[in-house]
């Protein structure tokens, strides 16, 4: 049953995507955009991974503002000339057809839907469930695993936010620039 | 079968940077492409009606070990859902920027670069 | 702009601490149950963000302006690397090794059990929501359209 | 506190010294004077790791259950490389900066960035390579567009979607690696990967093509010109001179040469297309009147003589591979700086506009012209011996062709670059050049440094005990084939 409903989602994704790629109106375009992260987090939750969905629509929700913050009061409606792609579009698609044709028979190496991959070695995603609770305490094996066994995976990733956020307000420096004279 | 629907929503973000004009619809689909990738991760993770890895009263860890949903491509997903938010925000600042330098989000008409 | 109508600001007024409280709770409780740093942080960004938006820049200002802001999500990073560092100054014990659950396991299932995972969910959680709000401040004060106005 | 519990060090000093520097500190000195002192430390730190391979197992879990992290000799070198020039880049931003605001947030991304380069450098786990690969590059379309001018702002947006497209190829593949393997450790992947699969190959694919982005690899090569040349001069200086190659070529050498091993390997691809990228890479710059952007074009091709080594697969071949790598660092980040010193003093970026300022930069003049000389291989400079390894490799393992396009791309670099020379330094001094002065101390003591390596990495080749220390024992790791679980306990 779940997976005739995680295939219906990802239809919608799909749709939602040719949706926001013909859109004339931007601001359309980022609503269905903030509507295909929700249909994503949904999926999350039906595939039992509860911490990525609450974290998706989290994520969503503030790349949602951020957008729709950088879209209001400007040029929303976009005029008919420009929407033409601005190089043909018939190479790229017909390439990218060929990329995905070659790429689908190799699908059928992949682990069956349904069955990881994890179950036919003696993995480490085994070793977590079952030695992880004892060894770190925390019930939550998914926030165990990126706390305590991969620690620093997450120390990079906070690292990453941080100069993201550094780097955003470096470029937005407007405001100090009335101030002092900077660059010339 | 599911697997080549998450391949194609990643081409048709690739199509999309490739070819929209517009700034705000390549920083969609760019972002478009990262939930993709991440739904791809998680796919691979998923175990036929399993459980959701977090051990509580009722169930031990040895009866979570064989039913639950693999761990690690979730803890993997959930740093680069964040990386992705981090992109979007350095892009949505340098689109306004350019905006207010150039008066329009379409890149073909942002060409000061030579060559 | 200066915000929106009254009933928006009373109601944001009212609802800014519901939403913190519940961000708090995520974090805190970020390995018991579902949740952690991330999520809880990024909806504690949104209840400032609301604010900024139903008050107008002024008024948020007062609350968490730009530069403590900016201070605060410095002190969750430097304390979320202290926590890995704190194996340097012990004898023998590897860097970012759950240090405080090697001495001091707490009960399980109790909010103070899994050693260092709480403390480092609650120095993700300050990091990301501070973060995220200077970044929607940074965008905002940015904005000439929104500085015409006030 | 033997040499292995340091190798954490290596991330967690940069990220310390970017965390505090962030601050907005209104005396100036203290932020130049905590960036150099890290960077010193770091630079005898990454001279004193010892010579074998050594393991760190984060959170004292083993190669099983935790993140490893591994150093051998070829990333023990290409750490010296990095901490060297990002020194040096320190040190001259010191004097370049005065004309940008903003110097904290300035020295916290250049942290970053070497944060996220030392964290790639020193892992062996894919996911961790793909976070700190995100770290060096995000840090790095910051700094691009750091001066706020619309053309730097539209070169940053394009390099940025660039990057972010090839760092989702680098996450495809390692989704797929998992799918495979089970596992995200570099040592249990090559053990576990078998090629008789398709999605082996799709593996091979998706990693060579984000990759190669990355390092600007012949289709992949258009955002170079624009992102190196519009970045602040000692931004650009570490751009080209380590950034591609710490983010790209080392990890394409350890991906193919570790975990895929030669066997499955796609060199003579990789041979091929370094020739082409190596002649666009020169063609372009032959165009090109603004003094930073031939000089942008000129390391795609440089780059492109570095995968012409790596392709041919064999010991010369690597050996010349390498040190082409560290001699380019070398004269490209001086070129770049004195680019820097001359926009800096005079403000002028079209060298046909300049001319006669031989006689008011007398230091710029001088490394220049050592920076000249090196780059086109006149023989008792670096750039000389590395260039002849290459064409020996070639030559020795029959590939003649190669051997004839490593030939004229050299003989057109040797001619491009002293009509450069005429055109900045000799000839009559413009009026409005008369006032300019010498760029200060803290710019041209770096470029003395770089001068002084431009010369002497020569020796490196030459004097057996050096050679057998640094670069030998790096390709004996590559040819040593696979890791095969070396330090990994079942």
């Amino acid at each position: 049953m779940i997976e005739i409903a995680v295939l219906f989602l990802l239809l919608f994704m799909i749709v939602g995507m040719l949706f926001v790629l013909e859109i004339e109106n931007l601001l359309s375009a980022v609503v269905m955009m903030g509507a295909i992260g929700f249909g994503l987090s949904v999926i999350f939750l039906l595939l039992g991974a509860p911490d990525l969905a609450i974290v998706q629509i989290a994520v969503e929700v503030i790349s949602l503002v951020i957008l729709i913050r950088a879209t209001i009061h400007r040029d929303i409606k976009e005029k008919a000339d420009e929407s033409l792609s601005q190089v043909s579009a018939i190479p790229i698609l017909v390439c990218l057809l060929l990329f995905f044709l070659l790429i689908y028979p190799a699908m059928s190496f992949l682990p069956v839907f349904g069955s990881p991959v994890f179950m036919n070695y003696y993995s480490s995603s085994i070793y977590y469930l079952q030695e992880g609770f004892k060894i770190t305490g925390a019930p939550n094996i998914i926030s165990a695993i990126i706390l305590d066994f991969r620690g620093y995976d997450t120390l990079g990733e906070a690292i990453v936010l941080f100069t993201s956020i550094l780097g955003a307000l470096s470029i937005l420096r407007y405001r100090n620039k009335k101030k002092e004279p900077s660059e010339s | 079968m599911i697997y080549a629907l998450c391949i194609l929503l990643f081409l048709l973000g690739l199509y999309g940077v490739m070819v929209k004009r517009n700034l705000i619809k390549i920083i969609i689909s760019l972002a478009m492409m990262t939930n993709a990738v991440n739904l791809f991760f998680v796919l691979l993770a998923y175990r036929k009606n399993g459980q959701v890895p977090i051990i509580t009263n009722f169930n031990t860890a040895s009866t979570v070990a064989d039913l639950a949903v693999d761990p690690i491509p979730q803890a993997l997903v959930l740093t680069s859902v964040v990386i992705g938010l981090g992109t979007t925000a350095l892009m949505v600042a340098l689109a306004i920027r350019l905006y207010h330098s150039y008066g329009t989000f379409d890149i073909t008409k942002i060409r000061k670069l030579k060559g | 702009m200066m915000g929106m109508t009254e009933i928006v600001k009373t109601v944001a007024e009212w609802i800014k601490g519901f939403i913190i409280f519940y961000g708090l709770y995520i974090i805190l409780q970020g390995h018991l149950s579902p949740g952690g740093g991330f999520a809880g942080g990024v909806i504690i960004a949104c209840a400032f963000i609301m604010i900024e938006l139903a008050f107008g820049g002024k008024r948020a200002e007062t609350e968490l302006d730009e530069h403590k802001s900016h201070n605060l999500d410095e002190i969750g990073a430097l304390f979320f690397l202290f926590l890995g560092i704190l194996g340097y100054f012990l004898p023998q014990i590897p860097f970012f090794a759950n240090v405080i659950q090697l001495y001091w396991p707490g009960s399980p299932f109790h909010i103070l059990s899994a050693g260092s995972i709480p403390l480092m969910n609650l120095a993700i959680g300050i990091k990301v929501g501070t973060g995220l709000y200077s970044v929607f401040t940074g965008l905002s004060h940015y904005d000439p359209l929104y500085q015409e106005e006030n | 506190m033997n040499m292995v519990s340091l190798l954490p060090s290596f991330v967690v000093i940069p990220l310390f010294t970017g965390l505090i520097l962030s601050i907005k500190s209104k005396k100036m000195w203290y932020t130049h004077f905590i960036a150099l002192g890290s960077t010193i430390l770091l630079s005898i730190l990454a001279l004193l790791t010892p010579l074998e391979n050594s393991y760190y197992h984060v959170g004292g879990y083993n190669d099983f259950v935790g993140i490893t992290l591994a150093i051998d000799p070829l990333s023990r070198i290409v750490l010296i490389m990095v901490q060297v020039l990002v020194f040096l880049a320190c040190w001259y931003s010191i004097g370049y900066m005065d004309h940008y605001t903003d110097h904290s947030r300035y020295y916290a991304l250049v942290f970053f960035m070497l944060a996220g380069m030392n964290g790639i450098l020193i892992t062996a786990d894919f996911f961790n390579l793909f976070v700190f690969m995100e770290i060096a590059t995000l840090a790095s379309y910051a700094l691009v567009a750091y001066g706020g001018k619309s053309h730097e702002l539209e070169a940053s947006f394009k390099y940025l979607v660039l990057g972010s497209v090839s760092s989702l190829f680098v996450l495809f593949g390692i989704a797929l690696i998992y799918s495979q393997t089970a596992a995200l450790n570099m040592f249990i992947v090559s053990e576990r990967l078998d090629f008789s699969t398709p999605i082996a190959w799709l593996i091979v694919v998706m990693m060579s093509a984000g990759l190669g982005l990355k390092s600007a690899l012949f289709p992949f090569h258009s955002w170079l010109p624009d992102a190196h040349s519009s970045a602040p001069a000692p931004i650009s200086a570490v751009l080209s001179g380590v950034l591609i190659k710490a983010v790209g070529i080392y990890v394409m050498l350890r991906f193919y040469f570790n975990i895929v091993g030669i066997e499955n390997a796609p060199l003579s691809l990789i041979a091929w297309l370094g020739a082409l990228s190596s002649l666009t890479g020169v063609i372009l710059a032959m165009g090109q009147h603004d003094f930073k952007r031939l000089l942008a074009c000129h390391s795609v091709s440089q780059v492109g003589y570095i995968f012409i080594g790596i392709g041919l697969g064999t010991y010369w071949g690597l050996l010349g591979a390498i040190l082409h790598m560290i001699n380019h660092a070398a004269f490209k980040s001086l070129l770049f700086l004195n680019a820097g010193s001359i926009e800096h003093a005079s403000g002028e970026r079209n060298f046909h506009q300049m001319g006669g300022l031989a006689k008011v930069m007398p230091w710029s003049n001088a490394t220049s012209f050592i920076g000249f000389t090196a780059i086109g291989g006149v023989p008792p400079l670096n750039g000389f011996w590395s260039k002849l390894l290459l064409m020996l490799a070639c030559i020795m393992s029959g590939q003649w062709a190669l051997a004839l396009i490593i030939a004229c791309v050299a003989l057109m670099t040797l001619t491009l670059f002293p009509k450069i020379q005429k055109y900045v330094f000799l000839g009559d001094l413009p009026e409005k050049f008369k006032k300019v002065k010498e760029s200060p101390l803290s710019m041209i003591f770096p470029m003395l440094i770089l001068c002084f390596f431009c010369i002497t990495l020569g020796l490196l080749l030459l004097v057996p005990s050096w050679r057998e220390y640094y670069l030998v024992s790096a390709v004996n790791v590559l040819l040593g084939g696979k890791w095969l679980g070396s330090s990994y306990v079942p």
